[in-house]
């Protein structure tokens, strides 16, 4: 009976975020409600790396190679994004090889670092070389309407994709979180010398989730790109945006968990828009300033993140459907 | 699965929070005004904005447009993608018809797309990439000067007053182009390549520098290598005080000629001191400027310093202010209406000569929406005031050549 | 001087001590002897401040001295020469030396007993300039002695000092322990090296799995077979 | 040749001056054991402090040292007291992300209270140069590049030869045993954090005849100062002295001969060599680096 | 053969040499002991053998095959296992714990459940498989340690001191552990203090000091041998 009681709730969760392009004609909500699945989406990749230990500022990198990878494809050759995924994935798994290069060998803030100096590097190339990328000038994806160019007149198909996309990520980071992989991460991540010792190929886990992580990331990059129409390096290697936006998220809803994220993106999102709108044009920055208390605050009082204050109510709420706990 | 549902009605939640917009008043004209106001582009786009809000208080003074009063709905474009999220803000919860902004051309791109694909009104009053009025859309215009305009401004500047100065013809003059590798500066290089080939002007070198650099002394070694008659500098914000000094610093005796940006503010002769005095600019019509052709700007003027407690920080609000004037005029004409056929024929119609505005740009739509007689004057920093030396009938001093 | 009254200490849920008593006379050597685990560093740690005790209480002269912090337990006269050493490698053994003197009332006479710390190891003073990361384990554990004494203590307490030495060098350590103590600073031995500590202490303790399982006069145990039960399992 | 020369000068000035604002993050760094992302925002807050003393009281940047260093070493030690000390006991990564946050916090403090605008001093010095045999060098680049190197050595007697200096480097190296030496460790932090912002405000302050300040003009120094800090070696002053004059010779190098929008892009790239070949750093030892995450 | 053969293995710190030339063998099914004073070099040669450290110099090979070079998880699934002194448990619960060495083996979620659930019944655990290791004792603890040793199927268990720091019911409970896992065909070598539970499961004990090898054969050879007894109690200038 109580089994009902869930499958009901969750359809009926899932049911209402499908009829929401319906209920809203306004295409500012559902481009709110797009961002915060790119945001879903984005944190849940991050975190795949966060499972173990490994915490990156730069996935902005792996975002732009998908985004411009993508739309190069479509604009220079006319290859239909669809298409292009391949490509970005592909372009992102090399990215992914190379980032893990200083990963075999760097842990905690270093790591962090490399990822950093790593995004500035290829920002810095995206904006010189012109001849591809057109510089900091930027590419243009042209207005031609079509599901094959991942162009619509209406907000509704991409309301679509991102809710898909940000399912298929959440669906992939707690698949990797209780595979094999999962396990070996969490390991891994609270210590390293005995997992090694029993058994687990530390430098190969890791790689395994930087690579998963990154080319996740960059099938998002390819989405946005085309949701955004304009490409340039300002915005895609932005260090706020696609960097440490996806980091906070996945902080202030807690870190290294499946649902946390989730939740640091669906209470940062919205309210990143809300305070640019209130406080942002009463007094330019101020709604920065309440980010970065925020933050602040967050790694003082609850370090385990939103999360972490909803796990005694979670407890309760599965003694309530009764629940035992198990994982599978 | 049920922590999906919990999730779905906390979402739903938090969205209605961000939502509760303020619907449109009958009594009102409602315009978005969308400018970065944050971010690294805070401080333009703020006097970008300051202008636009002097025209709207001025024209209120005056009655308002069709007897309703205008009101900015404001948005912060401080990202790209804020500025995508806060055209649809504006669009969708303050029922806004029109928008005008946004300084930047990046941020330009984005609105206006979101604004065009929704058939609302995009009025441009200070970005300058070309391609803004390129994409076929009826619904984007611009009151501003391209960054064609702008190296129009100099190449004319270079070919008519420089190279008889220096007593050679226009193809023996040699430029080098240092500008920031932002979108701006990109831009602006390019058209200036591009009309430079057309009229023989040789361009021996051209250097982009980040504009967050805090070292530029590697521009100046090149272009003293390539050693050429003038150099021209595209520079955002503070690099045009740094590639000014570092040039000094390091022997570079070239004249610069700055294109708008940091080159027009205040801050860069506060800065540089004497060593600013000379340095060419081409911009958007700025204060000292022969005022018989720029009628309104003092003003203009007048109400910025009442309103803001100082004198304006660059041409940027001059134009924007221009431009808002243009677009209330429009809506008087069309009886505060937003009708696209109303607008456009009022738009198609308008047709004034130079000298008529408080930038002295006349205004005459071409098909693509770009306003044909913007154009950029040359100016030249004089005892920390930036004068307009050219075209003659705006200038107020004779340029002077200062290496 | 020192006393230890019914300590029950814990390592999370671990008891490490469990109701331990023990009492340090003043001018004495007093020796806490005991396999490993047994509890002897955990004991220091909670004279030392270090590690917080639940139950029982500490006194110093006959004053309370729990809760005060590591930092300021030095300054009340009791300096700890910790396993290991743990010297200050990239800096000088002078350095070294200079720095055991931190506490307020040793600093002002830190010229003077750096002297007395020279004559006592001479070869300190021959490698005062040297980097303690490049000194043998001998004279290391000179210099980690040294270091304590220059605290001024009244209490110097050793853990684990022949830890890693060859027996020719261990002997010639508790040869100068013997030294130190007739210049009048009480000592407090922490030992698994049974035959060398018994040959310099005036007082033993045995400890075992946390608790003091015997203790007396240095001669009285050295005669107890259960010792040598502990150690060997014989 | 000359123009060789002329190139090297101007890189080595740039250098010192990116040596003295990295030398205050090792000082944090290697002490309380923080990798510090507002440390460019420290540097721009003193260089708003010698602009508003200039611009209100007409005081020379100079002239200001006397108040701007004292009172970013009072901002050090408040920050690291009530902000950073609370969570010292938290893993280094959120640490780092407290310090990002003291960044956003500080960035946008700027700007609401001081805009966007990017404001410059004007001193009689600021364009005065030294000339001979045809090579040009700054007056006030050259007199950062000596305070660099002054202060670099100041900074190196001081934890030689000074009873707190020696105290300093024994936390560095292993802060437990410092504080069973009667080492108060926490009091020490305060004075290496305001140490630490003390030297990015002289590096900001002496910086501001010939620079202009803006609120995000901290962000490339903090990037700046990890590359110089982890090339020289965490702990390395004379390592970090001589990374910064490196990257600084680097950039004139890179910036002239192979592009000037690409140089930041090189140093980031040598950057990432090294911690691949060698995480410890080029000219430092790197002790104690595991603790922080190099292996 | 021999199951584990080391050959001059040494190993140096600095300038301290924490296992100097050691040569010795094991035999498959062996339980064997090896003691010797703090500081004496058991858990460096522990390490060395489980690849945590590296050897300067020697050899060392498991069932015929060199284990030289080879990073500790490739030593593990070779099938060494090894406990920590200090326990060791990750961040999770104790059949999250014990799965993840048993996922070594296979990458079937299901499969290395049912193998883990196997091994924390064998140890007595299978009741706490839901709880977190910090709210576990020591005893327990240690037992878990154990159990992701033996979750890995290794052919030599190295055993760093199981029973420190338990009380003497936990010891008596815990030592027929020790011979009942020899009887699933695991060879043993151990590091222990108590000298009790030592002479009543090892069948051969090694004895270093100062990181050599003093001594070898069965526990009460080992006892009365001299230089054993002068290396515990310290006797002056010993002979060997």
């Amino acid at each position: 009976m109580k089994k009902y009681t869930l499958w009901i709730a969750g359809g009926l969760g899932a049911l209402l975020l499908l009829l929401v392009p319906l209920y809203f004609k306004s295409t500012f909500v559902l481009h709110i409600y797009t961002l915060t699945f790119f945001y879903i989406g984005l944190t849940a990749a991050w975190n795949i790396m966060a499972y173990g230990g490994n915490l990156s500022l730069g996935h902005a990198s792996f975002f732009a190679i998908g985004a411009y990878v993508g739309a190069l494809l479509y604009v220079k050759l006319g290859i239909s994004p669809w298409i292009g995924l391949t490509g970005a994935v592909a372009a992102s798994f090399v990215g992914g090889m190379i980032l893990s290069m200083p990963l075999i060998r760097l842990r905690g803030p270093f790591f962090t670092l490399a990822t950093i100096a790593f995004t500035e590097v290829l920002r810095l190339i995206a904006i010189d070389w012109r001849d591809l990328t057109h510089g900091s000038a930027g590419l243009n994806i042209p207005f031609d309407l079509g599901w094959l160019n991942l162009t619509f007149k209406s907000g509704a198909p991409f309301y679509y994709i991102a809710l898909a996309l940000a399912v298929g990520s959440v669906w992939l980071s707690r698949w990797v979180r209780y595979s094999a992989l999962g396990y070996h991460l969490r390991a891994a991540a609270s210590d390293d010398q005995a997992a090694e010792a029993l058994g687990v190929d530390f430098n190969l886990v890791q790689i395994t989730a930087l690579l998963i992580s990154a080319t996740l990331t960059a099938v998002l990059g390819l989405f946005y790109a085309f949701y955004s129409y304009v490409l340039e390096p300002a915005t895609l290697f932005s260090f706020e945006l696609f960097s440490l936006q996806p980091a906070l998220n996945a902080i202030i809803g807690g870190m290294g968990t499946v649902w946390g994220p989730v939740i640091g993106a669906v209470f940062m999102t919205p309210l990143g828009e809300f305070l640019r709108f209130y406080l942002g044009t009463i007094q330019q920055g101020l709604n920065y300033v309440v980010y970065g208390i925020i933050l602040i605050m967050t790694v003082r009082f609850f370090p385990g993140g939103i999360l972490s204050l909803l796990t005694p109510l979670g407890v309760r709420f599965k003694r309530w459907i009764g629940d035992t706990g198990d994982n599978q | 699965m049920k922590k999906l549902a919990m999730l779905a009605a906390a979402c739903i939640c938090l969205m209605q929070i961000s939502v509760t917009g303020v619907f449109a008043e009958e009594k009102t004209i409602q315009i978005g005004a969308l400018y970065p106001i944050s971010g690294n582009l805070a401080l333009m786009g703020e006097e970008s904005w300051r202008g636009a809000e002097i025209a709207r208080i001025l024209r209120n003074r005056q009655g308002g447009v069709a007897g309703k009063q205008i009101v900015f709905r404001q948005g912060d474009a401080s990202t790209n993608s804020a500025a995508r999220s806060e055209t649809e803000r504006m669009i969708e919860q303050d029922k806004v018809k029109a928008i005008l902004g946004t300084y930047a051309s990046s941020r330009c791109m984005v609105a206006s797309e979101v604004a065009a694909r929704k058939d609302i009104f995009y009025f441009e009053l200070g970005a300058i990439a070309n391609a803004i009025t390129q994409r076929g859309y009826k619904t984007v215009w611009r009151t501003c000067p391209t960054s064609l305009d702008f190296c129009r401004g100099q190449v004319n500047f270079i070919i008519n007053w420089l190279a008889p100065t220096l007593g050679k013809k226009a193809n023996e003059i040699k430029v080098g182009i240092a500008h920031e590798d932002g979108e701006y500066g990109t831009s602006v290089a390019n058209s200036f390549a591009t009309l430079a080939k057309k009229t023989g002007l040789q361009i021996v070198s051209v250097e982009a520098y980040s504009n967050t650099s805090n070292d530029l002394s590697s521009v100046i070694f090149r272009l003293r290598k390539a050693a050429p008659d003038i150099v021209v500098a595209v520079s955002s914000s503070q690099d045009a005080i740094l590639l000014s000094r570092q040039a000094n610093e390091l022997g570079l005796n070239i004249p610069i000629m700055g294109t708008g940006g940091g080159h027009s503010f205040q801050s860069f002769a506060d800065g540089l001191g004497p060593q600013a005095n000379g340095v060419l600019n081409v911009d958007f019509t700025q204060y000292h400027v022969n005022t018989k052709y720029t009628p309104g700007l003092e003003e203009f003027v007048k109400l910025y310093q009442e309103t803001f407690k100082h004198f304006p920080r660059a041409g940027s609000s001059l134009a924007n202010f221009m431009g808002a004037n243009v677009i209330f005029n429009i809506l008087e004409k069309t009886g505060g209406s937003f009708d696209p056929e109303k607008i456009r024929k009022v738009a198609m119609a308008m047709d004034i000569q130079p000298g008529h505005t408080a930038t002295g740009w006349g205004v005459k739509f071409d098909k693509e929406g770009q306003n044909v007689r913007a154009e950029c004057l040359v100016t030249q920093w004089r005892d920390g005031k930036l004068v307009t030396v050219w075209p003659k009938k705006f200038a107020v001093m004779e340029p002077i050549l200062v290496k | 001087m020192l006393n230890l009254k019914g300590i029950d200490c814990f390592y999370g849920d671990f008891q490490v001590l469990r109701d331990l008593s023990l009492k340090v006379e003043a001018g004495q050597i007093v020796a806490l002897l005991g396999p490993n685990a047994a509890g002897k560093s955990s004991t220091l740690a909670a004279i030392s401040g270090a590690l917080p005790y639940t139950k029982g209480e500490i006194n110093f002269c006959e004053k309370p001295i729990k809760g005060i912090k590591p930092e300021k337990v030095v300054d009340l006269g009791i300096a700890l020469v910790p396993e290991g050493r743990k010297l200050f490698q990239t800096l000088t053994v002078r350095e070294n030396l200079e720095l055991g003197a931190y506490s307020r009332h040793a600093r002002e006479k830190r010229g003077k007993t750096l002297q007395q710390v020279y004559e006592l190891f001479p070869v300190l003073k021959d490698r005062s300039s040297q980097t303690a990361g490049s000194l043998s384990g001998g004279e290391q554990q000179m210099c980690a002695i040294g270091r304590g004494l220059m605290a001024q203590p009244r209490l110097l307490m050793i853990d684990e000092m022949s830890l890693g030495l060859s027996p020719i060098l261990a002997k010639q350590m508790f040869t100068m322990v013997q030294e130190i103590a007739a210049i009048g600073i009480t000592i407090f031995l922490v030992e698994q090296q049974v035959h060398h500590t018994m040959r310099v202490a005036d007082y033993t303790y045995i400890i075992e799995k946390g608790h003091i399982t015997m203790s007396g006069p240095t001669k009285e145990i050295a005669a107890n077979e259960h010792v040598k039960k502990t150690y060997l399992g014989m | 040749m000359d123009f060789y020369i002329q190139v090297l000068i101007s890189g080595l000035l740039l250098g010192g001056i990116y040596a003295l604002i990295s030398i205050g993050l090792n000082l944090i760094f290697g002490v309380v054991r923080i990798l510090n992302f507002a440390h460019g925002e420290l540097v721009m807050l003193a260089m708003y402090g010698t602009f508003w003393l200039y611009k209100l009281y007409d005081l020379d940047p100079y002239l200001s040292l006397v108040v701007v260093l004292p009172a970013m070493f009072l901002f050090g030690v408040v920050l690291q007291r009530f902000i950073l000390q609370p969570v010292l006991t938290t893993s280094g990564v959120m640490k780092m992300f407290t310090t990002v946050g003291i960044s956003i916090l500080m960035q946008n403090l700027a700007l609401i209270l001081w805009k966007g605008d990017f404001r410059a001093v004007q001193t009689f010095y600021s364009m005065s140069t030294i000339k001979f045999s045809g090579l040009i060098i700054s007056i006030p680049r050259l007199v950062a590049f000596g305070a660099a190197l002054l202060s670099i050595i100041l900074l190196y007697l001081f934890l030689k030869y000074t009873y707190v200096g020696k105290a300093l480097r024994a936390i560095v190296e292993d802060h437990a045993t410092a504080r069973l030496m009667g080492i108060t460790v926490e009091r020490h932090y305060l004075l290496a954090f305001g140490l630490g912002a003390l030297f990015s405000a002289l590096g900001g302050t002496l910086m501001m005849p010939f620079s202009s300040v803006y609120p995000t003009i901290g962000g490339p120094f903090t990037a700046l100062a990890f590359v110089i800090v982890v090339l020289g070696g965490l702990g390395s002053m004379g390592g970090t002295f001589l990374a910064g004059l490196f990257i600084g010779v680097i950039e004139a190098f890179a910036g002239t001969f192979v592009s000037p929008g690409l140089k930041e892009a090189i140093y980031f790239v040598i950057f990432l060599l090294v911690l691949m070949v060698r995480p410890q750093g080029l000219f430092g030892m790197g002790r104690g680096t595991e603790e922080i995450g190099l292996k | 053969m021999a199951l584990l053969t080391v050959k001059n293995l040494t190993k140096k710190f600095g300038g301290l040499v924490a296992v100097h030339d050691m040569t010795f063998d094991i035999e498959p099914g062996e339980i064997v002991g090896l003691i010797g004073p703090n500081g004496a070099g058991k858990t460096t040669l522990f390490n060395l053998i489980s690849g945590i450290v590296h050897a300067d110099q020697g050899s060392l090979m498991l069932a015929g095959k060199s284990l030289i070079g080879m990073r500790p998880c490739h030593r593990s699934r070779a099938g060494i296992g090894r406990t920590f002194q200090v326990v060791r448990p990750f961040d999770m619960n104790v059949l999250e714990n014990v799965m993840v060495p048993a996922l070594t083996r296979t990458r079937d979620t299901s499969k290395a459940r049912k193998a883990a659930m196997e091994v924390l019944e064998m140890m007595g655990l299978a009741e706490f498989a839901t709880r977190s290791p910090g709210n576990l004792t020591l005893a327990q603890r240690k037992r878990i340690e154990v159990a992701r040793a033996l979750a890995t199927q290794p052919k030599l268990l190295l055993l760093d001191e199981v029973l420190a720091g338990l009380n003497p019911t936990e010891v008596a409970e815990n030592l027929p552990l020790i011979r009942q896992l020899r009887d699933t065909g695991v060879t043993i070598l151990f590091i222990e203090h108590l000298m009790d539970a030592m002479m009543a499961v090892a069948e051969r004990v090694l004895v270093m000091d100062q990181g050599a090898l003093i001594c070898c054969g069965t526990p009460r050879e080992v006892t009365s041998d001299e230089c054993v007894i002068k290396a515990y109690l310290g006797e002056e200038d010993p002979q060997c």
